[in-house]
């Protein structure tokens, strides 16, 4: 039983939140990103956004990377799968347009779970002897105060991103969103300032109620806004609803080789959208 | 014909059983690594017991935190065996997934570190896999280190590198030297020619073994059971090496 | 449609696993404890446990106290809810027969997470002036290295229980259980070396592999093992299979209020198993 | 007839809603508290927008890591009230949920200090909320502490106590001073009748106000809807206060 969702925002209206400048996060392809929002960022034409990939980036990064969005790109690594690496985020890299900080997956994860509880910092095991944290000078490396002799250990920061975007399966009326096993998103959502989520349904009820619903959902608490963006993940895959679009990824990688071919790209994908200057 | 491929996946298979090393109970398969995936469904179509967690299973994927239940996961020690790669691997195990030239990979940019920097310390063994076996992949000091080959003592590590493989030889790592030895080269090779196309300084038996060919047993596993636990995630690989397609 | 579990080991057996002065972890009385397995321990005699309250202790605790099979209790609370004060943990500290460790919620939840992570220390919040940090001299505090001028807080070792205990709904032919929405049982899990659950039912498929049962389940990886137990939570409440039973818990709190009522009450719970010596 | 419940209630309910206190977006209840629930459910009954986290709500219960998350909803700084009681509070606001005597509770063994080590500090402000009015409970000093009434300068603390409200009467307490200072007293009570249960010095104004009543459209609010939210979780609280039993 479908009925009409809420009087929600749409795509456009959630991503006119997002002012120019802002750390946004984005959960990697194989993790539901919102491209739906991505786009709607392109199309706002937002400037100086700071990504942080949660804890890689892929599609939705080169494309916003491409579009001239992105001024910081905090991430452990950036492909577009097996369709290779990210034309539009090398480009600039080799151009100097963007600044690029280098972390590794888990240090990611900690930075936000930190944040996520509310500590200053939390420790990680690993990374010493690395280039990674020789080039983080926000990283810092103490004497375990609980070993017996010297065991150096590393200190990461708490890490809030001022948005998080992410594209679920179905939001109730009161904002709650269900993701299934995605649960990733939630520690995400819990350190971001705010969750800004497109969903492909509404959902009738109440998604925390029920038993067989609430292990896969994201309370209402942490969601800062939700939009309706049928296959708003594409071309990603959303757990069992649909696949990755492995054509469509290699079709843009093709494109996006040039700038030229990436601007022309997009004019097709945004269609008759006006696009960003 | 003994396609390439399926003689890396059995090269592979054969190290994760080696008797001298740590058990390999639980083993995890980062992206976009079908040779590696292939040799652990290999092991365990073998009949030997072991938890496979494949990263980028779509279907039943194990995890419901993500990446951070993988990265959890082997913080509490529970990953026994990982595979890592590098777009530079050098004489000392050190491996440079950031690119080449000065930081962040100002000639040639990888893609990035992944969790290179906290698996390769974590994990009781890794075996290091790269198809390319060229002097500008094996480098005699990598340009950027993602993650060291070893640690100074007092650093806390796990383990570090069993192996390097590659599409011409296998090497063995001792981390008390931090030095490869030649341990095999594929058919096709020998001393010399493995010489010529590695950049860093390695240790070489007198007598340089050829790395054995799958036998028809795992040969008729590979392309058989192996080959369907790995149509959905890597089709085109199955494709190309075993010459099967998924159903439509 | 059910069909028959595979050869699962029985609840006696489970127990039989855990040796005497283990330490083992229960989540509290609204978090799914096995109370069959907490009987089972009584049944075997065990002796010497060091017992956990993630982070608080309930029923099943009081239970174990007040038989003799407990040297320590580390909790951040120890209540039987509406009925009252635990009467057998009460009368042990008195007379000196258990070792209190006192701590507060969110720190169990911490020390946990440390162990989960594989990290040797996690920071907390809050505490400094407390009696509880005054009394642990195993946690640390430093000076925070990330701020500018003086900032203490407190540094809690990872805590790595032998065993946890507890009650879920079903689990499946892998050693995948699942408990719907409370997820915090996976934190416990991962954080102990070994998880023995009980559960309600069999599910005849892989939990892991449906994406609504999924987000609820605990990967068999951290499971060492499951037994079939029919209302094996109770009294305690198994999420929307059954409610908490306040008349057998008021019953035991007045009958326990003795040692002697206590064994009485035992006697006739334990009914025709030989009573632990 | 007004129970004392429901003045209590009410008194909790103004409380939340003091204009010159942080604002109340989220406040969370622990287990056992049937009158602060009813007072942060009379507040959103009144049309105040504001998010209540029911600790031991068992139908729709928000949280899915448990405990945890509440704690960790707390340390982000998304919960704007939080209710503590305790077995012994004294006049610097220090609470003990440990018990009397020596520690961990020779004396008389109290349950334990649950998150109070945490929440007092992490919380914008705390309600103190016990009953029993005595000299027993209101001590010149605790015991043992289980979460101190304030902090020394440097140490990260978002809040204190905003008030104590027992039986007889409402306090308002000063950080700065760390000091009670008598706001109201309950009908019956007086400002000598309050001193003399109470084992903790405190400032008091020259005249002192009583607590007022509840209007009677708060009292139509707790006897209806109110009580509808509650008889899940607190059926012989709704029974004793409200006459009122769940359908079977």
């Amino acid at each position: 039983m479908t009925t009409a969702p809420p009087a929600w925002p749409s795509v456009e209206e959630l991503a006119a939140r997002i002012p120019d400048g802002a750390m946004v996060a984005l959960p990697p392809d194989n993790s539901l990103p919102s491209v739906a929002l991505a786009k709607a960022l392109i199309r706002r034409g937002a400037r100086g956004l700071r990504l942080l990939g949660v804890p890689v980036s892929g599609f939705a990064t080169d494309l916003l990377i491409g579009a001239g969005c992105v001024a910081e790109l905090q991430t452990s690594a950036i492909s577009l799968g097996e369709a290779g690496f990210a034309p539009r985020f090398t480009a600039a890299l080799k151009e100097g347009r963007i600044r690029v900080q280098d972390a590794t997956c888990p240090a990611i994860h900690t930075m936000l779970q930190a944040a996520e509880k509310g500590v200053p910092f939390m420790p990680l095991r690993g990374l010493i002897g690395s280039d990674i944290l020789a080039n983080r000078p926000d990283w810092r490396v103490i004497d375990n105060p609980f070993a017996e002799s010297g065991d150096p250990i590393v200190l990461l920061p708490a890490l809030s991103p001022d948005f998080c975007l992410f594209h679920a399966v179905m939001a109730d009326r009161e904002g709650n969103v269900w993701l299934g096993r995605r649960r990733e998103c939630a520690t995400l959502a819990h350190a971001s300032r705010e969750a800004l989520v497109t969903v492909e349904r509404f959902f009738d009820g109440n998604l925390l109620e029920d038993e067989r619903t609430a292990p896969g959902t994201i309370s209402a608490t942490y969601i800062g806004g939700v939009a309706l963006a049928g296959r708003g993940a594409q071309p990603v895959a959303l757990l069992d609803e649909y696949g990755f679009d492995a054509g469509y990824v290699a079709a843009y990688a093709r494109a996006a080789k040039t700038q030229e071919g990436f601007d022309n790209w997009l004019a097709v994908e945004l269609g008759g959208s006006e696009k960003a200057a | 014909m003994i396609q390439p491929e399926e003689r890396l996946a059995a090269a592979l298979a054969a190290l994760i059983l080696d008797p001298a090393a740590p058990p390999a109970r639980h083993i995890a398969v980062g992206a976009a690594s079908p040779i590696p995936a292939a040799a652990c469904w290999l092991v365990k179509k073998q009949g030997h017991p072991v938890r496979l967690s494949l990263l980028h299973k779509r279907h039943g994927n194990p995890f419901t935190e993500g990446s951070r239940e993988l990265f959890d996961l082997t913080g509490q020690g529970r990953i026994d065996l990982f595979f890592l790669g590098g777009g530079q691997i050098d004489g000392q195990a050190n491996i440079n997934l950031i690119g080449t030239g000065d930081w962040p990979g100002q000639g040639t940019r990888f893609p990035g570190s992944f969790g290179s920097a906290f698996m390769y310390f974590m994990t009781p063994r890794t075996i290091l896999f790269r198809e390319e076996h060229s002097p500008r992949v094996l480098v005699p000091q990598v340009d950027n280190i993602s993650a060291p080959g070893v640690s100074a003592p007092g650093v806390f590590r796990r383990g570090t590198a069993q192996a390097l493989v590659t599409g011409k030889s296998l090497f063995r790592f001792d981390p008390a030297t931090a030095r490869f030895t030649l341990a095999s080269a594929h058919p096709g090779e020998d001393a010399a020619s493995i010489r010529a196309a590695t950049g860093f300084d390695y240790d070489e038996p007198a007598q340089v073994a050829v790395t054995p060919d799958p036998t028809p047993e795992q040969l008729a596993l590979l392309r058989g059971p192996v080959c369907d636990e790995m149509l959905e995630t890597y089709p085109e690989f199955c494709a190309r090496v075993f010459a099967r397609k998924a159903a439509a």
